[in-house]
């Protein structure tokens, strides 16, 4: 199902309704013997069961925005009916005040520059500046999304966002059998962990260091045995 | 070159004919010079430091300002006929851009920056002469001139430098002192006995360190009397010369004015 | 575009944290990384990794003619390489920013102006030959606190590099290869650490050794002491920052004096093991 | 001792202290100080240094000048204690303007912004003119229209002087101007002069006309404008708003005993603020007369002794 692949291997990927994912790349002036299809990183190969959808998977730490992607923010300023937000991508993403709940001309959330947000992508186009809304623009609820109070951000690869998002990953469940805890994880390597007591919080984001693939890379029974040195 | 030179001869005396823990002349210039909002010179024997202020003013640069508070700039130029030997210090000269840095981040919990949100206060400090001492003149000069000023100060700041020599302490270094030992540059805050700067270069014994340590903070206290009586003497040579003018009815009710303005904003 | 500063959870949770004596990587706040000295194939070269930060150190060696001045001595030139963090660092672009001044300066006045190098052992033949070292430290990662590991790289390159073994006859300089003669490592009068304490405007915060990337860009003030297990303090640099109490300054100091004897056994220890390896090596 | 004599040493209102102190001794020096603190407390309010402590925090409360530590209130600045009540301020002597509400401040067009420009009016930022705040030709109550935001820069341009009031603050505390009064606009024909902020106190009128054909107006940021008298019939009725005048980057004619007189008076201020006297009509038009009746000319008054003269001769007046 996925091999290793390096930039510029051709992929056997035939399809008339095909999508192409992250990785790969339409080789428009490919002759009748060259691949019509190539890989642009390096990473495993993927696909879907119908082979209808292919994309690379591969680590890497800076986040390159797409649409509905739900990422984590920082505010950097404000300016005039929004915001600029600091999300960990090449430039700052915009956040409209009124791309909230509840939000209206008259009343609107008041961020504090150093705010962090939970939002998602609405917009990402490699012209312009990505923008965030914290909410669904169909139904107008906020789904989860808004400003982040209290915690911490725990920054980690790229890789290790999208095993968190997992729900079979073995972390979150692991650590919430033994405490309380809240996370939200965006897409641009930065989690948002809440718990009751500071040292719970130390430990999360201690065991999430040590699972990225990109640091330590430990393995369940890993992260049960720095569980027991952690006092928690 | 110096080792044929006899820092502290049998008498007890120092080179330039000072005892082990005497000061050298200070002596403080608060009057106005040019267009700055505060200016000072201060002289320490032969160390010579000119320090104007400007501000707080709108920043020329806007990736520099700060929502909630001032950004504090620095910039020392040193006159290339400060020093015996004539060279000329570029800017970006790395131990000048050191001293620099030293003032700024000296004075930044110093100065109470968030009364100022988004303004800029520079500080230009300009070396005349050197002998020694030179980041003890520009700390004292700097401090006079935000004072002179009138920008919020949570205190004064006051330096020092001493020295070791074999085992005994020395105050106030000359140029040709701190070539020779030990030396540490301390400056503190006289109200709460603080230390916000130390500097030490070369080697020292912890015990020794601790010793000179100390005493450079008492020697901050005869510094801030200094400093102290110039500051009151130019403010009431200001007020008297105000109070030369005529009072006019006006005055005292817009000053019961203000107060109460003042206090609708706390 | 800067990078900006962290955000007020992070920020509220390191204060709050920190008020328990807790720190993010699990250490007590008087408790520095351990550092991971790795040593290349070639002697003085070393690699240093406090953490996530990373600092590599080399020494060469070259003979060249003294300059007329000093004569009996050798002399030393040290470059910095900062590339990779250029990018993080607020300055704009060709000048310095304050922190890599601060750590220039610094690395200058632990390594060359507290004389650990003897000099005067560099000449070769006076006037005409003298020893040239040349160290050059690669800052490839910050974690937090460059200085202490930039330092310990440098001098710990230092000590372990060997030169070859000269003799000379007359005004004849003969240079003996490694494999005749055994390298001769360099005369070091004394190994000065550095380490650096943050502190924080809250004063019910107790200052922290060895300070993270976070708890640095969060510290409201810098003390860095450098020191040898002889108790001679070498450089004690507070540049501003939050005011402290005389009293602290000496604690701090002592508890450096503590830390330089643990980290001088440690780096003893940890040039022997790769030295007793290398001899295994050559027979 | 060895004493060094580097530069001449400073007149007047310099403080020169060329002592040297061993630690020893330096307990008396300190407890000199604090017994000298009576004779400073001249003209019953007391001078205050940063740091010194003023009172407790829990009889009275803390306002500009001064800040709370360990429940005492300290003083932060060099200046003047005043006390209303239960709330003590201090004064500093010499600082930037700190605007108030229905102030006249003279300023300088540093900056055209969209809808806007910014003023360098001494204050702390710059101070903000919104195209709405001001009078525009055609009618005072006319709308603005978007092509007014295309031509802002005939109305004001960089570096341009103007007179007006302070109208409002912004959150973060940069005052909003307005002149939407014929009193205030550009201004010509004339020079500016700056003197520290404080000499300038408020007045029943800070347009004054005096009589050698000079006008002045004294604004409270301490930027003084001294121009040529305009007639007052010029200024009335709101039909007689003429655009062309308003906005006219144009000097009138100005024959020499105007100028003569203008550049005096200017003198006159420059020597005033330098002993640091605080300016007002009267003093100005006494100071006017007496530099006449001098006969000398206007440079004349430059030069230190001349101008102590005056000061010592004003002051005694009054």
């Amino acid at each position: 199902m996925s091999a290793t692949v390096l930039p510029g291997t051709g992929v056997p990927a035939q399809r008339v309704n095909l999508k192409l994912g992250p990785g790969l790349l339409q080789n428009r002036d490919a002759n009748e013997a060259g691949p019509s299809i190539i890989t642009t990183r390096a990473g495993t190969l993927n696909h879907s069961a119908n082979g209808s959808r292919w994309w690379v998977e591969s680590n890497s730490r800076r986040y390159v925005p797409a649409p509905q992607e739900s990422v984590i923010g920082v505010i950097v300023q404000r300016v005039g009916e929004g915001y600029r937000v600091d999300i960990g991508s090449a430039h700052y993403a915009s956040l409209d005040s009124l791309a909230f709940e509840g939000a209206t001309k008259r009343n609107k959330p008041n961020l504090k520059v150093g705010s962090l947000v939970y939002a998602r992508v609405s917009l990402a186009h490699k012209d312009m500046e990505p923008e965030l809304e914290c909410f669904d623009a169909q139904t107008r609820k906020s789904e989860g999304f808004g400003e982040l109070k209290g915690g911490f951000l725990v920054k980690c690869s790229l890789k290790m966002c999208r095993d968190l998002l997992d729900p079979k990953h073995f972390l979150l469940p692991l650590l919430g059998a033994r405490f309380p805890l809240e996370a939200a994880v965006g897409m641009n390597g930065r989690v948002w962990v809440s718990a009751k007591e500071p040292r719970q919080i130390i430990a999360i984001s201690r065991c999430i260091e040590a699972v990225d693939p990109d640091g330590g890379g430990l393995d369940e029974a890993g992260v049960k045995a720095l569980l027991g040195t952690l006092d928690v | 070159m110096g080792s044929r030179v006899e820092i502290l001869n049998d008498g007890g005396f120092r080179s330039d004919g000072r005892r082990q823990f005497e000061l050298r002349d200070m002596t403080i210039d608060l009057s106005q010079q040019g267009q700055a909002d505060g200016c000072a010179v201060v002289t320490h024997g032969l160390t010579q430091v000119l320090v104007s202020v400007f501000g707080p003013r709108e920043a020329k640069m806007r990736s520099q300002t700060m929502h909630d508070r001032a950004n504090i700039s620095v910039e020392v130029n040193v006159a290339a006929f400060s020093t015996g030997e004539r060279r000329k210090r570029t800017r970006g000269d790395k131990r000048i851009l050191e001293l620099a840095a030293t003032i700024k981040s000296t004075f930044e919990p110093v100065v109470q920056t968030n009364l100022y949100p988004r303004s800029q206060i520079d500080v230009y400090v300009q070396v005349l002469q050197q002998d020694g001492g030179l980041l003890q003149a520009c700390i004292n000069a700097t401090t006079l001139a935000l004072v002179n000023a009138g920008i919020p100060l949570l205190d004064f700041v006051c330096a020092v430098s001493g020295g070791v020599h074999s085992t005994s302490p020395l105050l106030d270094l000359t140029l040709l002192e701190e070539n020779d030992i030990p030396n540490v540059t301390v400056a503190m805050m006289p109200k709460t006995g603080k230390v916000t700067l130390v500097t030490m270069e070369t080697r020292l014994h912890v015990d020794r360190f601790e010793e000179i340590f100390r005493l450079a903070g008492d020697a901050g206290k005869v510094i801030h009397g200094e400093m102290k009586n110039a500051v009151r003497s130019r403010t009431s040579a200001l007020v008297a010369a105000m109070g030369s003018g005529p009072r006019v009815g006006g005055v005292d009710v817009a000053a019961d004015k203000d107060g109460d303005d003042r206090m609708n904003e706390y | 575009m800067r990078p900006p500063s962290p955000s007020i959870p992070e920020k509220e949770f390191l204060v709050a944290s920190l008020k328990e004596s807790l720190r993010l990587d699990g250490r007590l706040p008087l408790e520095t990384r351990t550092p991971i000295l790795t040593f290349g194939p070639e002697l003085g070269w070393v690699e240093c990794a406090l953490g996530k930060t990373r600092v590599v150190a080399e020494v060469e060696g070259k003979m060249v003619k003294p300059t007329p001045e000093r004569p009996f001595e050798g002399s030393s030139r040290y470059t910095r390489r900062y590339r990779p963090w250029r990018r993080a660092s607020t300055s704009p672009v060709g000048r310095a920013s304050d922190e890599e001044v601060t750590i220039t300066r610094m690395l200058d006045k632990v390594l060359r102006r507290s004389d650990a190098v003897d000099k005067e052992s560099l000449c070769i033949l006076a006037g005409q030959r003298v020893w040239h070292l040349r160290l050059t430290l690669h800052f490839l990662s910050d974690a937090g606190n460059m200085l202490d590991c930039a330092c310990l790289a440098g001098i710990v390159a230092l000590k372990h590099f060997r030169r070859p073994d000269v003799e000379v006859i007359g005004d004849e300089v003969t240079v003996h290869e490694p494999t005749e003669r055994a390298p001769i490592p360099l005369a070091i009068h004394h190994t000065p650490f550095c380490f650096t304490f943050a502190f924080f405007p809250d004063p019910s915060i107790p200052p922290v050794i060895d300070p993270s990337q976070l708890e640095q860009r969060l510290s409201a003030g810098l003390l860095s002491v450098a020191l040898n297990a002889q108790r001679e303090l070498c450089v004690v640099q507070k540049l501003g920052g939050v005011p402290l109490d005389p009293d602290d300054v000496l604690k701090i100091v002592s508890v450096a004096v503590q830390k330089a004897k643990e980290l001088n056994n440690v780096v003893d220890a940890r040039l022997r093991e790769d030295w007793e390896a290398r001899k295994v090596e050559v027979t | 001792m060895i004493t060094f004599t580097s530069f001449p040493v400073p007149a007047d209102d310099t403080y020169n202290g060329a002592h040297s102190h061993h630690p020893d001794v330096s307990e008396d020096v300190l407890m000199d100080l604090d017994d000298d603190q009576d004779p400073l407390e001249a003209g019953g309010s007391k001078l205050t240094y940063p740091g010194e402590s003023l009172t407790s925090s829990q009889a009275y409360m803390r306002g500009h000048g001064t800040y709370v530590e360990n429940e005492e209130v300290i003083a932060s600045v060099a200046g003047t204690m005043e006390r209303v009540n239960k709330l003590v301020t201090v004064r500093a002597v010499r600082t930037r303007y700190n605007p108030e509400v229905g102030d006249l401040v003279v300023g300088r067009i540093t900056e055209v912004q969209p809808r806007r420009w910014k003023v360098d009016a001494n204050s702390r930022q710059d101070a903000v003119l919104m195209l709405s705040s001001v009078n525009l030709p055609g009618g005072v109550q006319r709308r603005k229209l978007e092509s007014d935001e295309l031509q802002m820069r005939t109305f004001f341009e960089e570096g341009d002087l103007l007179v007006a009031e302070v109208q409002a603050f912004f959150s973060d505390g940069a005052m909003s101007l307005h002149t939407r009064s014929l009193k205030y606009g550009k201004l010509r024909n004339g020079q500016l002069v700056t003197v520290p902020p404080v000499l300038v106190r408020r007045l029943k009128s800070h347009f004054i006309a005096l009589p050698c054909g000079v006008d002045l107006i004294l604004g409270l940021n301490g930027y003084i404008w001294v121009s040529k008298h305009v007639k007052a019939s010029d200024q009335e009725g709101e039909e007689g708003f003429d655009a062309e005048a308003v906005y006219s980057n144009q000097n009138d004619y100005i024959d020499d005993l105007t100028r003569i007189a203008i550049s005096r008076v200017t003198n006159i201020i420059r020597v005033l603020a330098a002993h640091f006297v605080p300016l007002t009509d009267t003093l100005l038009l006494e100071a006017y007369e007496w530099t006449v009746d001098q006969e000398g000319g206007a440079k004349d008054l430059l030069q230190e002794d001349v101008g102590d003269a005056l000061v010592a001769t004003i002051t005694a007046r009054l």
